[in-house]
Formats: structure tokens, C-alpha cells, sequence
């Protein structure tokens, strides 16, 4: 069993709901990227979404793109993620997704990507622009299926598609809130509940977690009561936006995990 | 189109009804493409987030069911003969051909159709299947504002809602265009992030529709984008190819001996080509060198790209090491873009098409010589067609027909034009 | 050209040889007009100089003589619909027409034209009458500069040399246009004296050709000027009307209640009116009325003008008491002229068209309203027939058909329009 | 016999060629502009030449378009021309020949302009624009014929056509120099010798003054050992552009005329 069923299950166990946090790797630089990561995974986050910087993020909303811009302007690339990734592992077991756009890997050479993730202990990979209509070119080049593949739900995804995207799906699925990018407002927890019903209905006992637009403890809870687990990401890019050049940057995201880890004790 | 539908000499005909019919078309020496997941060999496809994938799906199934319908058909033919000026003439540059000294040089007037350029035979076609659809909100990105214009156009006709995303360096270098977006209602939406050209605004216009998909309709301007944008619009603008076929035949009594045009994301260029690939026709298509290829600053994607995904579809890009996408040069605004569409990436590799790049050093030229020989002010983009033309013809005999795709009119790039001549001293 | 030239519905075509042949028409409510001496009842004639009368003469006898055979025919109707993409399409208004909410409008889309404008049709047969007359040089005046271009282009397709006169007003606000005709090749010669706007282009276009007139031939931009250019113009641009006439009956199976066209000098509206002079058709020529023809700042020659003679022909003109020409104001340049065509003088004292004018407010309205409703931008010469055209449309059943000559389109307009909207606060 | 005839007749005598001298009248102010004419007429003139100041000259250059602006600015019109010749009447009799575009004189009225011309004593016309094709409507609206009407020949006339307008013409031909609009350079004297011997054989005995680019005793002399008489104009306006607040206006144009008239003793 890999570590990301092994978090879900644990938190079924305890009772709670995983805390899934994204940020864009190499953002502000490579440096404090690793001190940032490393204080989210001791403040008690369940699930580490590493995003690799792209050029052209067409599913993300300004504070993203932006922060990949940073990223890459300090040098990051899909390599940069895979060496923090690997070195992550020296000091935390925390389950560690991937979240990519299609050419980065693609560039890097599909199978060559999953030889190095497997070598850096990645446990997972999101690619937010591939379908699963296209994604077989990539996982036939794959030399095994040690990676579990995060797969995208979308409220404009009809229930027949939803069945056939959980069929591929591993780990878990990503249910997206709403219709926009990364970072939108308007999170409607009606909606969300209804989707999440007629996913889970499908999702063949894959655990669910909601994303998009989550970025207070409130929300957490909320989406808590409905799904497996949370996922925050441009709620912690923007609190690194904000303290760019502050040495307590680390710490203050440290904190921002442990507040919206608390509202998934429910 | 068949020879027999342009059987009166010196008319100009228009047959209804067949033009961007056959949604798919055999080839004996290409396999069928694009597949049913929209994959002209290896290119191509629909590598978007799961938000659009319904919406591309929906697509591709109503522009299959609607497009084939008669009706559809007859208000599009409709339109594109009594709004948009079709057929548009073929032209033999005698003056042209005669300063170069070689072959014969017709062009394909698309300057002198509605709104400047080719690019309103492809907003025609998507904005009547989106009002087929029910749509009545559309956006689309620009590079030259020649797209957004056209978008605009069909909008105003229509009576839709419109946006145009469009990057601040081509709104500063493109204000014209931008003004009469404005006028025909549509709102231009500045897009600063990245570049600020058009590869910008395309990914900003995919991000909107990310948020609007339900009810609102992307008309995207080339034969790039996801599956089924490629081959929609390459079917949407194949009307050029096909006028021309039968106009070569009409006038000359023969096909001509190559086809030339500009290659941006790639449409007027596929407009013109597809009709012809099965026959013995040399193709030549021509990206833009910027300041030549060696230097970087070039916008040759297929010249000297690889292989990638951008903005939804496989294919050739500009990118480095780390599959970053980066940035395009050209002189002129709508070839100025680091992707290319996936059936010319196909073409390429398959041998059919021979791909060139002119830098905008020989596109000012060619600029120069059509104005001054043949008093046709021609895009910057289409002068990119017209320099690698005057290259071919001056190697070939007189009795060999060389056909330009003359994709656009140069109005909108005087201020550009004259900045250059100034600068350069290359004032004629 | 009659009906049976246009008979297969649907299509296109153009009946080559017959448009401009009848260089006198006869009319059974008018008289045969002009008479042998250019007279169009008391109006038209030949007012110049003597250094200028034995070219007139000789002008004369060559377009009679060259314009009546069939090669010169033929090759002028190759390049109308090769180089010029003639027939331009006529178009239902509708949601323009449903807007106004009375009669169905229909636009002869003349913007569609080579170089924008219907001016070309008209530079082309007189370059090509020139070259016929073995004359290597052509001068020309120009207001909005449509003309000046229209002339810049010809010159470059054959090869000659070009000077276009131009008020240094008008160059100011048509500054595009410059530009255009010095890429074509042309000489924009600045006029700085009176108003430095068309009227002193066109007699300072006078007095370069009275000293280079033995090898020099002058393109007049409309059906002004001494005989045979009024007759020879209107000839040159009777194929708006024919055309529109033969595709009113195709596409609709009848004639047009009414035609409404621009009138600057009024070569437009001459090229529409003149085919249907016969037939039972209301007609309705637009005037500029500037600022209010009551501000005395307009250029409603007909409506406002009295009878005189300039640039060597006698029609209505906008004088003083003494004589002296006074200045007209348009938000139009093209309509920005004191004078107006000796036909339409004739056409106006004898009932058979009624004058009308709009001012420069209703022009950019309806500039706007076509734009946002049917996306067109029409020039602003054009504006004031759909302008009145709006007007009469109101007052009439949905059953009654009006004609408007869109005889341009608006780029060349977009610096002013916006200047206007900005200033006026009329931004829509 | 009319005064034109009559000079011509003296000059034959006298074995003197004519000086014809123009002017815009009312350049610069109507009263500086009758003192110039008066000067003029004293220092020798042989037959005056009054412009109409109009709008828009197309057959004029430079000069006499600035003469003419000037002329209308200080508010001359036909009616003010006519006030003039009157006037001059009380103080010389010599020649007087309105010069004029046609549309003034359509404008005042063709009749009442015969009427009021004939009243002024005024001895010619000249409209520069009304070749004899046009001239009818005028001349067969006059109430007499008493009013020379001085044709104009151009080196472009085909001697035919030379004929055709002798036949119409009374006073004096006026031949065009040269193609161009007055004030031009470039006198040709060869070929005004050819077209000169060309009119003589068609002009019916009809005196031929040259005009158009005379503007030095030089050129006076040589055109008057071909003609009957020489046109100045522009040089007259020329002299006026130059002094035009000069008080001895005047008298620099009388001094001009009698240089000028010098020339014309052969
Ligand atoms: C006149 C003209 N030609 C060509 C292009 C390039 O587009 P494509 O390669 O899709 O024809 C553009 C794009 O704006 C254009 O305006
Ligand atoms: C588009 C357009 N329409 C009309 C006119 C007015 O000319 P006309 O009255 O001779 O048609 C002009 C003159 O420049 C023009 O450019």
C-alpha cells in the first residue's frame, strides 16, 4: 500500500480529513521552497502537492502564474522539483504528488520522468492538462505503475465521464469546485455537496478531495463534511507573495497548515 | 469542389452547399486524419484540464451534427458570398513576375475580404454553429487584432456578446485593430502576463473559458487549439483552397505548380493547402525568421521547434531544456507565436510540405515590392509568403505557376512599416 | 445589362463588355444627356483655361474611341473582377432594418473593394485609358485620400508615375492614407493654399497640369471637372448600379424602392444612380450638412449652393454673394468639397433625385449603429447615406426596399471617430 | 474705333510694341491699389490689365494666388474692380481689360455685368476660364457688343483651333507663352517665335500680345520684336509682395513700368 492510501486510510481511522497543500516548487527560490515545504510537513500537513513551474499555466488563476513565474525566474524546473522531492524524503513520509502541466515532463522524456519520480520516492503525479483521452501515451512509455495517477473531476463532468475518469483514477481524485482557474472566488458548498454525491457514487471507493478556491479554515470544515480531504493551494501561494523577503516566511506557512489542519478534525 | 463547378470562364461562381462539407478527407498518399480523438499522427489531440473536456466533446459532436446539415451549410455559403465578399479573386501578378524573372505569381486575394483578411471565413463558421448551439456569448484570442476583428465582426452580425483577450504589446502595436473591436461592441481584454503577445492572450482566453465554458463559445483563430479546433477551422477555411483550385482551373485551364503561405498558427495556410494535398502540387509553408533563426528571435516553430503541448494540442513549439515555452519574434504581430497547428507539424513529417522561414528584413521587401508593383498593400504576415515566393520563382521557368495565399491587407501594419523603413533606412 | 445577364440566382457573375459602353444613355423621361458639349441641361460644360482645352479635346475623342473597344472592355472588366474583386456582394441589413423597425435596407458593398472604396473602379478605367493614350504620368487630387490611394494603386499596377496633390488639412487627418499612397509609389504633393483641403488639391491639381499636360494625364477622383470627365467618371462607376441592379432582381426578385447614396462630388452615387434613372425608383442623394447647413459649416453644395462655376464645370456651388468659393465643412473629407457634380445639379432641378443632407452627428450615429449592428465600419462619407437611409426606412412598411451605396469603409476614420466619441461624449 | 484698337494702331505708328501690364485689383488695399494703377498708367502702361481677385485661380500661380488672397482680404470684389475702372476713368484714358474668372462675373450677373462694365468705360474682358465653347451663354446675354472679349491662345492650340478662336476674338489675342500658370519660368523665346508666326497667318489681322514668364526689359524686348505687344503680371505682383508697406509703392512700380516700357522701343 502506498503512503497516499495509507493517509486515508489513517485518517479514517482517526476520524479526519486530509489536508492537502499545494505549492510551486522553487517559489520564491529553491532555498526557502525547501524550508517552506519542510515547515508545512512538520506543521501537519497529509498530503504535499509540489506544482513544477510552467510558462504558460493555462489552468491557473494570477497568484499561481505568478508565483511560477517566480519559480522559474529562480532557476526551477521539472529536475529542481524532482532533487526537492528526493531530498524531502530525508526527513518526512509524507505523501508527494507531482502537479504538472503536460510539456515539462514531456520535455523531460515521459519514461525518463518515471524512472527519476520512482528514484526521488514521489508518490504520485497530477497533470492538469491531460486527460484521460491522452494520458495513455504517457503511462504505455511508463517502465511500471508504481505512481499513482491523480485524476481531475470538474463540476462540468457528466456522471457517465466521471465513472470512466475513476476507472483510471488512483490515489485519489481531484474534485474541482467550481468552473475557473486556480485561485477564483465563490466556492458554493451546495454545489460542491451535490457533485461530490454524484462522484462518490462513482469513484469505486477512490477517496475524494475538493480543490479550488478553499482557503480558510472554514471552508476546510465545510468541504471536510463532504469530502476526504481539503486542498489549499493559492491561499498558500498568496501568503508567500505577501511575505517575500520575510525570514519568517517558513514559519508563518508552518502556522497556516496547522490552522486549516485543526478544521479537519471534525 | 470539382472543376466541373467552375465551368464558365470568367465568371466567378460560387457552388453552395460544399465547400467544408466533408469534415474528414482521404487521402491516397496520407492516412485519414484527424482520428476520431482528433490526432493527425502524433499531433494534435485535446490536452486540456478536465473543466473544458465536456465542452470540447460537445463541440466536436455538434459541429459534426450541425456542420453536415443543409441549412447550416446554405446560411454559411450565405453569408460568406453577400457579408464577407466570397470569392474572393485570383490575381496574376504579371509586374510581380516579371521583376523576379521567373515563374508566374498569382495571388489568392484574401486582403479583399471582409475585415482584411481570411480570418472572417473561420469567425463565420464557428459564430453560426455557436448560435446553432445556442450561444450567445464568444470570446477569442488575438495576436494582429485581425482575428479579434474578425470575432467582433460575426459578434456585431450576430448580435452576441464578445470579448477579445489581446496582449498589451500587441495592443500597443496593434491599436487600430483594437479600436474597431471597440466599435463593433466588443470588449478588448488587455492580457499583461507573460510576453504580452499573443501566446499570452490564448492562454488568458483559455483561462475565461475555463470559468465561462457553460455558456459561452471560444473562437479560437487558427487550426491550433484542442481537437476540434484544428480540423473545424482548416475545414472552415479550406474555402480558400477550394475557390482557388477551381479559379487556377477556370483561368489557367491548370493546377498550379506550388502553393505558398504564411504559417502563424497556421490557417489561412491549411485554408489553402488541404484542397490540394492529394494533388501534384509542390507546398511551401513559410514562418517568420524574425531576426533570423540563428539569432533566437524567430517565430520558425517548425523550423526550429520540437515537439510539444501548448494551448491544447501536440505539436511543434518553441520551448528549451525544460519544456518552458519561449517567447516568438516577428515583425509581424500574427505569425509572432511559438506554437503551430498540429496538421502542419503532421505535414512536415510526413514529407507533403516544405517548411521555409523569411525574417522580417525580406518580408519588408516583399512588402515594398507588392505596393510598389502591383499597388497591393499586403499584410506583414502574407509579405512572409509573397518574399518566399519571389525566392522559389526566381530559380524556376515562366511556365511554372507559382499560387500566393494572400492571406491579409496591410493597413493594419503602416505604423509598424514605417517605424521599420525609418529605422532601418530600408526606405524605399 | 439587363436581367437576363444576371439570370442564375445565387451566383455571382459579371456579363463583361457592356457596363460602361454606352457612354450616352437615353432616357425616356430625360432628354439624352450630356449633350455633345458636355452640357447636362444648364450644367456641366468645360471651364478651363485654353492651355487645357485641346487635352480636353483630345480626351474626349480618346475615351469615346478607345472606350467602345471590345480589348479595351475586356481588360478593363479582367481587372474590375480580378485586381478590384468586382462584383462586391449586396447584403441584407437585417438586424439594421429590424432595428429601425420600417423598410428593408440593403447595402451595395462597395468597402469591399480593392483599396476600400468604390473609387478604384473608376481609376482603373481611366489608368487604363491613359496607357492607352500612351500617357506615362498621372496626377490626381485627393481629400480623404481614398482617391489619391485609389490613383497610388493603379499607377503602381501599371507601372506609371504618380503625384497625388492633397490639402495639408487633409493630410493631417488622413495621415494613414499618406502613407499608403507613398508606399504605392506616389508623390503626395502638399497644397497649402485656401483651406488646404480638397478644393485646393483639385486646383492646385489644375495648375500642375496646365504646365505638364502635354504628357500627363489627370484622374479626376469623381463626376466633377470639365468634359468628358463628369460623363466619362460616371460611366467608369455605372458598374455599382448595374451590378446592384441585376443582383436586387437575382437575390430578390425585384428592383429596389429606393436608392440612397453619398454625395460628395458624387461619383458614388452617379454609379448607382445612373442605371436605374429609368426605372420606377425612388432616389435619394446625401449632402453633408456639417455642423447644421443653418451654421453655414457644411458642404451641402445642392441643398445650400447656388449656381456656378469651378474646376471647370458649372453646377451648384457654395459661394458668397461676390462669387468667391466658400468652405465647405464635413466630418467626412471626402464630402468636404463645395462643389458637386453637374449631373446631380441636373438631376435635382428636374425632380428626378431629391437632395437631402445629414450632419456630422447622425453620420457618426449611424457610423455607430453599423459597426454594432451588423458589423461593418462604413466610412464616414458612407455613414451619411445609412444615416438617411435610417430616416426614410422609419417612415415606410418592412415590404419596401431601400439600396444604400456603402461606397466605403471606415478604417481610413477610426482616428477621427474617436476623437469625435471622446470629445462629444457621444462614445458608445 | 475702341481704345485697344486705338493703342495698337499708335503703336504700329510709332513703331513701339505694347506694354500690357497686370495687376490684382485691390492688392494690397483698393486704395494703394488705385494709387499703383495710377502710377503705372502715368509712367507709360499701354493697356492695363485689372485682375478680379477670386478664390480659388486655378490658372495662376504662386503670385498672383497670394495677390488675389490679399485683394480679397482687404474686401475687393468685381463690384469694387469696376468701382476702380470708373474711377481711373477721370484721370487717363487708356485701355482698361477686366481679367477675370469666370464665376465673379456669373455671380454678379452676366447682363448686369455688360451693363455696369460699359457704364465703368472699361474697354475689355478676359475670362480665363470661358474658352469659346462656353463664351455664348455669356455674350449672347450682353446687351451689346461694345466690350472686347480678348481670347486666349496656348501653345497647345492646334492651329485650327487658332482659327476657330481668331474668329471670335476682338482687341487683342493673348498668347499663352508657355504651358504652366502665370508667374512660371522658362521662357522659350524659339517657340513662341513658332507659335507667334503660326497665330499671325490666323489671326486676321488681330494684334498678338505674348504673356505668361515676362518679367525683365530683356524679355520684353524679345517678345516684342515677335508681337505686337507683351503681358507683365506676376512680376508687376511681385514687386507689390515685396514692398507692401513700402509708402513709394507706387512710384517703384511706375519706375518699373517705365523700364519696362523702355524695352518696348524697337
Ligand atoms: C493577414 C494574416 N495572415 C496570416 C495570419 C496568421 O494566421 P494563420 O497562420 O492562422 O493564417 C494572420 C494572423 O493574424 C493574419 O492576420
Ligand atoms: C468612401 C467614399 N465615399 C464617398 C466619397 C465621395 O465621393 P463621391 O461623391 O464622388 O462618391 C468619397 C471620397 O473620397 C469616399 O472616399
Amino acid at each position: 500500500m502506498n503512503r497516499i492510501a495509507r493517509v486515508f486510510d489513517e485518517m479514517r481511522r482517526k476520524g479526519e480529513k486530509a489536508l492537502v497543500g499545494f505549492v510551486t516548487a522553487g517559489d520564491p527560490t529553491v532555498e526557502v521552497s525547501m524550508d517552506i515545504v519542510k515547515a508545512m510537513c512538520e506543521a501537519g500537513l497529509d498530503i504535499l502537492e509540489l506544482g513544477v513551474p510552467f510558462s504558460d499555466p493555462t489552468a491557473d488563476g494570477p497568484v499561481i502564474q505568478r508565483s511560477s513565474g517566480r519559480a522559474l525566474k529562480a532557476g526551477a524546473s521539472l529536475t529542481t522539483v524532482l532533487e526537492m522531492a528526493r531530498e524531502l524524503r530525508h526527513t518526512t513520509q509524507i505523501p508527494i504528488v507531482l502537479f504538472s502541466y503536460y510539456n515539462p515532463i514531456l520535455a523531460y522524456g515521459v519514461d525518463r520522468f518515471y524512472t527519476a519520480a520512482r528514484e526521488a520516492d514521489v508518490d504520485g503525479l497530477l497533470v492538469v492538462d491531460l486527460p484521460p483521452e491522452e494520458s495513455a501515451e504517457m503511462t504505455s512509455a511508463w517502465t511500471g505503475n508504481e505512481l499513482a495517477l491523480i485524476r481531475l473531476v470538474a463540476p462540468t463532468t457528466p456522471p457517465e465521464r466521471m465513472a470512466s475518469i475513476a476507472e483510471k483514477a488512483s490515489g485519489f481524485l481531484y474534485l474541482v469546485s467550481m468552473t475557473g482557474v486556480t485561485g477564483s472566488a465563490g466556492l458554493n458548498l451546495d454545489e460542491v455537496s451535490g457533485v461530490v454525491g454524484s462522484l462518490r457514487t462513482r469513484a469505486r471507493g477512490i477517496p475524494i478531495c475538493v480543490g479550488f478556491g478553499i482557503s480558510t479554515p472554514d471552508q476546510v470544515r465545510a468541504v471536510g463534511s463532504l469530502a476526504d480531504g481539503a486542498v489549499v493551494g493559492s491561499a498558500f501561494e498568496r501568503l508567500i507573495e505577501e511575505h517575500l523577503h520575510d525570514p519568517a516566511l517558513a514559519l508563518r506557512m508552518g502556522e497556516a497548515v496547522r490552522s486549516l489542519k485543526a478544521a479537519t478534525l471534525i | 469542389m470539382t472543376h466541373s463547378q467552375h465551368a464558365s470562364p470568367g465568371t466567378r461562381q460560387m457552388s453552395a452547399g460544399t465547400q467544408h462539407a466533408s469534415l474528414v478527407t482521404h487521402h491516397s498518399s496520407l492516412p485519414p486524419y484527424p482520428d476520431l480523438m482528433g490526432h493527425f499522427g502524433p499531433y494534435g489531440g485535446r490536452y486540456v484540464a478536465e473543466t473544458l473536456m465536456p465542452a470540447l466533446l460537445d463541440l466536436e459532436e455538434a459541429y459534426q451534427r450541425i456542420g453536415k446539415q443543409e441549412l447550416f451549410e446554405q446560411e454559411l455559403q450565405e453569408l460568406l458570398q453577400h457579408y464577407a465578399g466570397r470569392p474572393t479573386p485570383l490575381f496574376h501578378a504579371r509586374r510581380l513576375s516579371a521583376k523576379v524573372g521567373g515563374a508566374s505569381l498569382y495571388l489568392k486575394r484574401e486582403d479583399l475580404a471582409h475585415t482584411g483578411a481570411h480570418k472572417i471565413n473561420n469567425t463565420l463558421g464557428q459564430a453560426l454553429l455557436a448560435r446553432w448551439m445556442g450561444k450567445q456569448k464568444i470570446i477569442a484570442e488575438t495576436g494582429a487584432g485581425q482575428h479579434g476583428v474578425a470575432t467582433a465582426t460575426v459578434a456585431a452580425l450576430f448580435g452576441m456578446e464578445c470579448r477579445v483577450f489581446m496582449g498589451t504589446e500587441d495592443i500597443q502595436r496593434q491599436a487600430a485593430n483594437v479600436q474597431r473591436m471597440q466599435l463593433l461592441g466588443a470588449e478588448v481584454v488587455p492580457v499583461a502576463s507573460g510576453t504580452g503577445t499573443l501566446k499570452d492572450a490564448m492562454s488568458e482566453a483559455i483561462r475565461y473559458w475555463v470559468g465561462a465554458v457553460r455558456d459561452t463559445f471560444y473562437v479560437i483563430g487558427s487550426v491550433a487549439g484542442p481537437h476540434p479546433y484544428p480540423m473545424m477551422v482548416r475545414n472552415f477555411q479550406r474555402i480558400i483552397g477550394d475557390e482557388a483550385r477551381g479559379q487556377m482551373l477556370d483561368d489557367v485551364g491548370r493546377l498550379p505548380d506550388m502553393l505558398v503561405a504564411c504559417v502563424g498558427g497556421g490557417s489561412n495556410a491549411m485554408g489553402l493547402f488541404y484542397p490540394f494535398l492529394e494533388d501534384d502540387v509542390e507546398i511551401v509553408g513559410v514562418e517568420a525568421a524574425g531576426l533570423g533563426v540563428a539569432t533566437g528571435k524567430h517565430a520558425a516553430t517548425l523550423g526550429a521547434g520540437s515537439i510539444g503541448v501548448l494551448h491544447g494540442s501536440k505539436s511543434y513549439v518553441l520551448q528549451d531544456g525544460d519544456g518552458q515555452i519561449q517567447e516568438a519574434h516577428s515583425i509581424s504581430a500574427g505569425l509572432d507565436y511559438p506554437g503551430v497547428g498540429p496538421e502542419h507539424a503532421h505535414l512536415k513529417d510526413c514529407g507533403r510540405v516544405r517548411y521555409e522561414a523569411i525574417d522580417d528584413h525580406q518580408a519588408l521587401a516583399a512588402f515594398q515590392e507588392l505596393c510598389a508593383l502591383e499597388g497591393i498593400i499586403p499584410a506583414l504576415e502574407s509579405s512572409h509568403a509573397v518574399a518566399q515566393a519571389l525566392l522559389e520563382a526566381s530559380q524556376r521557368p515562366s511556365s511554372y505557376i507559382i499560387l500566393i495565399s494572400l492571406s491579409g491587407r496591410g493597413d493594419k501594419d503602416l505604423g509598424i512599416v514605417s517605424a521599420h523603413l525609418t529605422g532601418t533606412g530600408l526606405k524605399s
